[in-house]
């Protein structure tokens, strides 16, 4: 009939829900420019199976309801038929549901808590995860501080990390491959502090009362470098190692005044690691094109818009229920990748072999200077125990 | 009857009530006077409810409810109003009625019927007609004059049908005129009530006319009681109250 | 004929929509104490808070001598050198009695300073006893001489007074009327709001009755006490 | 719940000095803030909503001049100054307008300029959080002081905030000004018939207020992330405080703040998952024992 | 007496059972209402109409219960979101965990609120104005942080993950949209009836009374802190419906639903609407979300522009919208007839 060919013929909408205003607005915006500057390859290459890609771009205001109502809007009404869901943790939960309802395709670029996708009772066959996952963070991270710890004899440990989920989940599962990988590691204090504290002074002076060797953190953003901050003065950093998954990232590392050296940290977005021309080339158009480095939401959000087009194109169709299929197990070239691939699971829809290290800090650019990559076969491993005994496998 | 035994309170260091006993007899009208301070609104607050005595009795036909709260207090029958007119500001002068009876029947939880129920109109009605302000029955209450709100303070009083009404100085703020017309009201309620009708009052013209008993206060303590003529002679009232205008020679 | 201190003409005041005054006018000489009669709710108190600027009037003027200060805010007319010693007092109830005499004080629209502390003192002996007493805790006649006296501290040309007899024990008012009786002899200008005739009539030289809003009559005192009409019609004597 | 721990911390001096300073430098801080909140409640009978973001442009003034000059003492300056203009113009030009009108109507009011503040910050500076950097005067070691550990900034904090203090108390407890003010807060037609114009003082009073929040987000500054809605939390934490303390009480200001200092710092040992919760029971349980809080009085 | 007094007492004179005929009246209106709303689906494909209408439904009814406490008994409680949250999770819990019937889980829900309100209520009630709003806050933040410590539970800050089952009873599919949607409607209505007959019961009289005078209510015979306490509960009942409409909306319950900000939109809901009329929360209601909807639209600063729209009421109005008219009505019937 005619007017399936003019359906074809037009753009296609791409709906996205995410954070631009509030405590997380910076990682929205950097979500935002990263799809843009994709989307604009892409569809200078022609699009989606032909159709140009039209981005609608919407504010949750981080808070659920709003991401759910929004999601339900850019399908129902502005006619998307593809969502990329850019929203932190309960958000994605929300639109993750709404995903259900309409059976919409989705891919969730923020939400890092693992059970989005390693819980089958998450699982819908429309939805998908391009972010990183906290379980693959802390294994690597664990063997990584094992292996210092046991050159350096740490063992008195201390733990700050902010007092939700993924503050949480991500210490306790740091911890626990710390241990496996180290066995005389003792946590001797762990601190709390909530989201978004602005005075960390109680958990300052409570972890040098506790007189640990090492210290593990994974606040991020401001509330890291509050904690520096404040930290600093009380020259906390000679007294102990400290192990911030979150520190190498450019959001906080070029906003910390008195960045601490030799300070461990996991890789986020770092234009130097992998260390490929073509990573180095992405990170230098998005700062070319924004003024600024992009984030650990931005690499996530840009692997999602170069999974789709591929997929489209295997595909040969813009159709959601068809580029799920074909995304199922696909595996593209991606300047974020630890060997320059990156590879949609087929069984759990989440992403895996992407790049993923340690290393330790300098004041000023790179950084990061060298960074220690992970073993992905380790990860797959420990992955599979993890998830026997969570009784997601 | 209403008896009051030896009551006592303190704000601080200073004794407002110090050790009043007085009986009040059914059907009785009494003025309370007394210097700015003396411990009157004090004493009306022990009464009913608004302070909670530190020792002593307040006894309304032998049950005592010193220490009581003031909605026990008002349904054993002690009705008050207040030396600054105390009302609904946005109720209607007529809500205010129907509201105050359904307190007084009990009604005031009512949630499954329409507000006001039949059964509340006649007192209200009988009430608004007894103090003039029937005409008013729309007025919300804050448009209207000083004077109405001051009948409308003891009209929420009344319409409770007390056995013992206690008025801190009605006639608080009113001019001349007014001032008559509502001691005269006061007086009419008390003869065709049947109560027992204390008050305040500072206009010796109008408690020294209409009061056949006084009672004067004097820091906290009774300094006098008698009828009229034995006040306006008291020295220690003379001295302590009057002054030399009101004074026995004068009237 | 003395110099006028303050002038009133043609003053429309309204409560939110309701019309309260209705183009009220009086004049208040030197040295004069003018009384302000009427019923309730006749207009007494919007009067005199409409000269201080309190209820700002809707149409008409008030000047001083001379000088326009309708219009202005209340403590602009305050100090061109108006005194107010409103309704229900309204001393500062947690201020001791000295600090409320320091909260009046002011200089007079000439940079007059006729009104010393112990000055004050010495016309009202009966509060200096108190000065440390916390002013809430005064009996009603103390708090009322406070409140005249505190006016007189910001040194004004002309003193509204609006009942000061009101609620106070008989002994309090007469006290109170001699004091005025002695503000008198030492030449203050007075407008003076009353109900209680006895105590006003003693006092007074001049009166104005208002009715409604309105002004019905003014005259000087004994032609008031003698017109026997008025009195009965307005004042309900 | 790791009450050993706090048990442990309550027998060991340095321990003890150490958490207890650190509640005196949390407390300090919020009471900087809660000061300005409780002294504009206690005049101008307004909640002030809006008050975070007097603290969010103090730190962001203190941060711009810092890094124009270079000069710590500009800073804070900066901070202070431009937040009392900032107080001022707010009274003059908004909240003046909604005296008497509905509490709510006020709040709303301070509600809107919360919204408004955050975006302003947002197209000023960024959406990106900042730091302004320890001037290098303070990147000192710290001092031990019996066992614990003091660093120097932040004796310079609790320094300013005790005369902060104490100027407030006596200011206001003894000077005319002090009192005109305290008697403004129970009657302003009163005092402007009187002929002190109320205006000037409300106005006064606002930025006063502002200005000593502001003082405190340039203090906070060189030792927290600057970010739009910064203020927020703080916000919440001065309720608590003026709240405890008894609303428009300064006394009760500086008790109510270091009171939820020590339970921060103590609680954190003992209930490191329940620290947050911990003030809010604290506060439930201060009101129901003393309804208008610790050193409030009960509303006439 | 004036001409339109006159007027109005004549109207009202012979109201003897005028009562009873007002109650008809108001349920003649929710039937008109409710069948115009749910006739909507016949006319209109708009999903998100819809999903409008069901936002509104769950935020009018948590909005217009603020109302019972704020705008009638003049208690202005900071934390009654929640109950909206207790709402929603109690619902969404109940429905995860045991697999009851929907009706089954709404009602232990009411059943569950109102034992907690009961408890915080009557620890609440008894402070005054700016601290009674200050201690409902920190119960709200309690709860918050419950919500957020008691994540084995409840999921902590992620929610109530997995969506709530919604499985058909009494011949309703609730998964279905359109189901959901007249569900929502009837639940609104038939709230909003029962809040009005609260509002016009001699019980609303009495908030009233207290409202204005409290302790010259407790002098007419009235226990004002049961009264104070009656309406804290009814009030949180009526909330918590709302957050159960909203976690069928979403199909979860966030921590967000329980937190301060829930409690400060219905207050500023309130303000736009205004408190002095029944349907003022309803007009704020409508008022806030369109703006919300349509602002964030067309950009990410919504504060600013949210902000300018707060103070044009504020300052602009000095009240509600629904005030306003009400105001302007009411003064130009009054001159319309003096003339
Ligand atoms: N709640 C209270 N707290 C402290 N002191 C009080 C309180 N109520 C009254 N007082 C004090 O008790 C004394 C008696 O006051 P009360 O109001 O009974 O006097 P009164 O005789 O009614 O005076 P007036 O004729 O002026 O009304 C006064 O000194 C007053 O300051
Ligand atoms: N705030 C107000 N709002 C509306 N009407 C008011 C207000 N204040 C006073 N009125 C009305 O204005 C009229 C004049 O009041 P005003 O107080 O000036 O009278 P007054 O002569 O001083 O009476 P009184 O002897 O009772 O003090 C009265 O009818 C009163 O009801
Ligand atoms: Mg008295
Ligand atoms: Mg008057």
């Amino acid at each position: 009939a005619p007017w399936v060919a003019r359906a074809q013929a037009k753009t296609i909408k791409v709906g996205m829900p995410t954070i631009l205003s509030g405590r997380v607005a910076q990682l929205g915006t950097s979500s935002r420019n990263a799809v843009m500057l994709e989307v604009e390859k892409v569809n200078a290459a022609g699009g989606l199976a032909g159709r140009q890609i039209e981005m609608v771009i919407r504010d949750s205001k981080g808070q659920p309801q709003e991401a759910a109502r929004v999601a339900r809007e850019l399908v129902n009404t502005d006619g998307c038929e593809l969502l990329i869901d850019a929203e932190a943790s309960s958000g994605a939960f929300a639109v993750h549901e709404v995903a259900r309802d309409l059976g919409v395709f989705c891919i969730h670029t923020n939400s890092e808590t693992s059970a989005l996708t390693a819980d089958p009772k998450q699982h819908i066959p429309n939805a998908f995860r391009t972010a990183r996952q906290g379980v693959h963070d802390s294994i690597v991270g664990g063997s990584y501080a094992a292996a210092i710890a046991k050159a350096k004899g740490l063992k008195k440990w201390a733990t700050c990390s902010p007092d939700y989920a993924y503050g949480r989940d991500t210490t306790a599962e740091f911890t626990l491959y710390l241990k496996r990988f180290a066995p005389e590691v003792e946590i001797i204090s762990e601190s709390w502090p909530k989201l978004f504290q602005p005075d960390y002074t109680e958990v300052v002076t409570k972890i040098l009362q506790a007189k640990p060797q090492a210290l593990y953190s994974c606040l991020w953003g401001g509330d890291l470098t509050s904690y520096i901050d404040q930290a600093n003065i009380y020259a906390m950093f000679g007294q102990m190692e400290v192990f911030a998954v979150n520190m190498a990232d450019y959001t906080a590392l070029t906003v910390v005044k008195n960045l601490p050296k030799g300070i461990h940290s996991g890789n986020r977005y770092i234009k130097t690691f992998p260390t490929t021309p073509e990573n180095a080339a992405w990170g230098d158009a998005y700062k070319a094109k924004f003024n600024e480095y992009p984030t650990n939401w931005s690499w996530e959000n840009a692997t999602a818009i170069m999974l789709m087009a591929e997929a489209a194109k295997k595909a040969n169709s813009a159709d959601g229920k068809k580029i799920a299929e074909a995304l199922k197990g696909l595996t593209i070239k991606c300047p974020f990748g630890a060997d320059g691939t990156v590879t949609m699971r087929g069984d759990d829809h989440t992403l895996v072999g992407y790049a993923i290290g340690w290393g330790t800090t300098i004041p000023q650019e790179p950084y990061v200077p060298e960074i220690k990559a992970g073993d992905w076969k380790t990860i797959f491993e420990l992955e599979a125990e993890w998830k026997k005994s969570k009784g997601y496998a | 009857m209403l008896e009051i035994r030896n009551l006592v309170k303190s704000f601080g260091g200073v004794k407002a009530t110090n050790d009043v006993s007085l009986d009040f007899p059914d059907g009785s009208l009494t003025a309370v006077i007394g210097p700015n301070g003396a411990g009157k609104s004090t004493f009306f607050n022990l009464i009913t409810g608004a302070l909670e005595p530190d020792f002593g009795q307040v006894l309304l036909d032998g049950v005592d409810l010193a220490g009581r709260s003031p909605p026990e207090i008002v349904r054993h029958g002690i009705g008050r109003a207040f030396q600054v007119a105390s009302i609904f500001k946005s109720l209607t002068v007529e809500e205010t009625m129907l509201a105050a009876v359904s307190a007084d029947q009990r009604t005031s939880a009512v949630l499954h019927k329409r507000f006001p129920l039949p059964e509340m109109r006649d007192r209200a009605e009988h009430v608004m007609e007894l103090l003039g302000l029937a005409g008013k029955r729309h007025r919300t209450a804050a448009t209207l004059s000083h004077g109405d709100q001051k009948l409308l303070d003891i009209a929420l009083a009344l319409v409770l049908e007390p056995k013992v009404l206690l008025l801190d100085e009605p006639t608080a703020g009113m001019g001349p005129e007014e001032r008559w017309r509502m001691i005269d009201k006061v007086r009419e309620l008390w003869e065709s009530q049947k109560i027992t009708v204390v008050f305040i009052e500072h206009d010796m013209d109008i408690v020294f006319k209409i009061a056949p008993k006084i009672v004067v206060l004097c820091y906290g303590r009774i300094l006098a009681t008698g009828t009229p003529d034995e006040i306006r002679n008291d020295s220690a009232v003379i001295d302590a109250y009057l002054g030399t205008e009101h004074a026995g020679a004068a009237a | 004929m003395s110099e006028a201190v303050i002038e009133v003409a043609d003053l429309d005041v309204y409560y939110g929509t309701s019309q309260i005054l209705f183009g009220v006018g009086l004049t208040v000489r030197q040295g004069e104490t003018m009384a302000l009669l009427g019923r309730n709710g006749a207009g007494k108190s919007t009067t005199m808070k409409a000269i201080m600027g309190l209820a700002p009037p809707r149409r008409g003027k008030v000047s001083l001598r001379g000088v326009v200060i309708s219009g202005q805010k209340p403590h602009t007319i305050a100090r061109a050198g108006l005194g107010f010693v409103p309704e229900d007092r309204q001393i500062f109830p947690e201020h001791t009695v000295e600090d409320n005499l320091v909260i009046g004080r002011k200089k007079g629209p000439e940079g007059q300073d006729e009104w010393p502390i112990k000055r004050i003192y010495e016309v009202f002996p009966l509060l200096e006893p108190l000065r440390h007493r916390i002013a809430g805790r005064l009996s009603g006649g103390e708090q009322q001489m406070l409140a005249i006296a505190r006016t007189l501290m910001g040194n004004p040309a002309l003193l509204l007074l609006d009942e000061p007899s009101e609620g106070l024990a008989p002994i309090i008012v007469q006290r109170i009327g001699e004091l005025l009786r002695q503000l008198r002899q030492l030449g203050s200008t007075v407008l003076i709001a009353e109900q209680n005739m006895h105590f006003c009539l003693g006092l007074a030289s001049h009166a104005t009755v208002i009715d409604k809003g309105q002004i019905v009559y003014t005259a000087g005192i004994e032609e008031l006490k003698a017109n026997d009409a008025i009195r009965r019609r307005y004042l309900a004597l | 719940m790791d009450l050993d721990a706090l048990a442990g911390c309550l027998s060991s001096s340095a321990c003890l000095v150490t958490q207890t300073t650190s509640g005196l430098i949390i407390g300090m801080l919020l009471f900087l803030v809660a000061v300005g909140l409780t002294l504009i409640f206690g005049v101008l009978k307004v909640v002030n909503f809006s008050h975070g973001a007097f603290y969010m442009f103090g730190a962001y003034f203190a941060m711009t001049a810092y890094q124009l000059t270079g000069s710590f003492a500009l800073a804070m300056l900066a901070g202070a100054a431009g937040t009392a203009i900032l107080g001022l113009i707010f009274e003059r030009v908004f909240m003046s307008r909604v005296y008497g009108a509905d509490v709510l109507m006020q709040l709303l009011v301070c509600y809107a300029f919360v919204l408004i503040f955050d975006d302003v910050v947002r197209i000023i500076w960024g959406p990106e959080f900042k730091s302004m950097g320890m001037p290098s005067a303070f990147q000192v070691m710290p001092l031990f002081v019996a066992g614990g550990v003091v660093p120097p900034y932040y004796l310079l904090l609790i320094g300013i905030a005790l005369v902060a203090a104490i100027v407030l108390g006596i200011g206001l407890s003894r000077s005319r000004i002090g009192k005109v003010i305290r008697a403004a807060a129970h009657n302003p037609g009163m005092v402007s018939a009187l002929g002190i114009n109320t205006g000037l003082i409300y106005g006064g009073v606002f930025a006063l207020g502002g200005m000593l929040a502001g003082l405190a987000g340039a203090l906070a500054a060189p030792v927290r992330s600057l970010t739009p809605g910064m203020g927020f939390s703080v916000l919440i934490e001065s309720f608590i405080v003026t709240v405890i303390g008894g609303m428009g009480s300064i006394l009760g200001a500086l008790i109510g703040a270091l009171l939820l200092g020590l339970i921060r710092s103590f609680g954190s040992l003992g209930f490191p998952l329940f620290t947050e919760g911990l003030m809010y029971l604290f506060m439930v349980i201060v009101l129901v024992s003393k309804p208008t809080g610790l050193f409030g009085k009960e509303a006439a | 007496m004036t001409e339109p007094e006159a007027g109005r007492a004549q109207t009202l004179v012979p109201a003897r059972n005028g009562a009873a005929l007002q109650r008809y009246r108001d349920v003649l209106i929710a039937l008109i209402a409710f069948a115009v709303l749910a006739s909507l689906p016949l006319f209109t494909g708009s999903k998100a109409l819809l999903d409008f209408v069901i936002r509104c439904s769950a935020y009018g009814l948590f909005a217009t219960s603020l109302n019972l406490l704020v705008g009638y008994t003049g208690l202005t409680s900071f934390g009654h979101g929640m109950f909206f949250g207790l709402g929603a999770y109690s619902f969404g819990l109940i429905m995860q965990k045991l697999g009851v019937p929907i009706p089954v889980a709404f009602v232990a829900t009411l059943a569950i609120t109102a034992v907690v309100a009961a408890i915080i209520g009557a620890i609440c009630v008894r402070l005054k104005e700016i601290y009674f709003a200050f201690v409902t806050l920190a119960f709200q933040m309690l709860i918050h942080s419950t919500i957020l410590s008691w994540a084995s539970f409840t999921g902590g800050d992620q929610g109530l993950r997995g969506g709530i089952p919604r499985p058909a009873s009494l011949g309703i599919h609730l998964s279905n949209h359109v189901h959901l949607y007249v569900t929502s409607c009837a639940l609104l209505i038939l709230g909003l009836l029962a809040m009005r007959q609260i509002a016009q019961s001699p019980f609303g009289y009495t908030l009233r009374m207290i409202r204005d005078n409290a302790a010259r209510a407790s002098f007419l015979g009235i226990d004002v802190w049961r009264a104070k306490l009656t309406v804290f509960v009814l009030a949180a009942l009526f909330a918590s419906m709302g957050g159960m409409v909203m976690a069928l909306f979403v199909s979860g319950a966030y921590p967000e639903f329980a937190y301060w900000t829930i409690s400060g939109e219905a207050i500023f809901i309130n303000m736009l609407g205004g408190v002095s009329t029944f349907l003022g929360p309803m007009v704020g209601t409508v008022l806030l979300l369109l703006l919300n909807d349509t602002v964030t639209r067309f950009t990410e600063y919504h504060g600013i522009v949210l902000g300018v729209v707060i103070l044009f009421f504020a300052l602009g109005l000095r009240k509600g919208l629904l005030d306003f008219v009400a105001e302007w009505y009411a003064h130009r019937r009054e001159t319309g007839e003096g003339r």
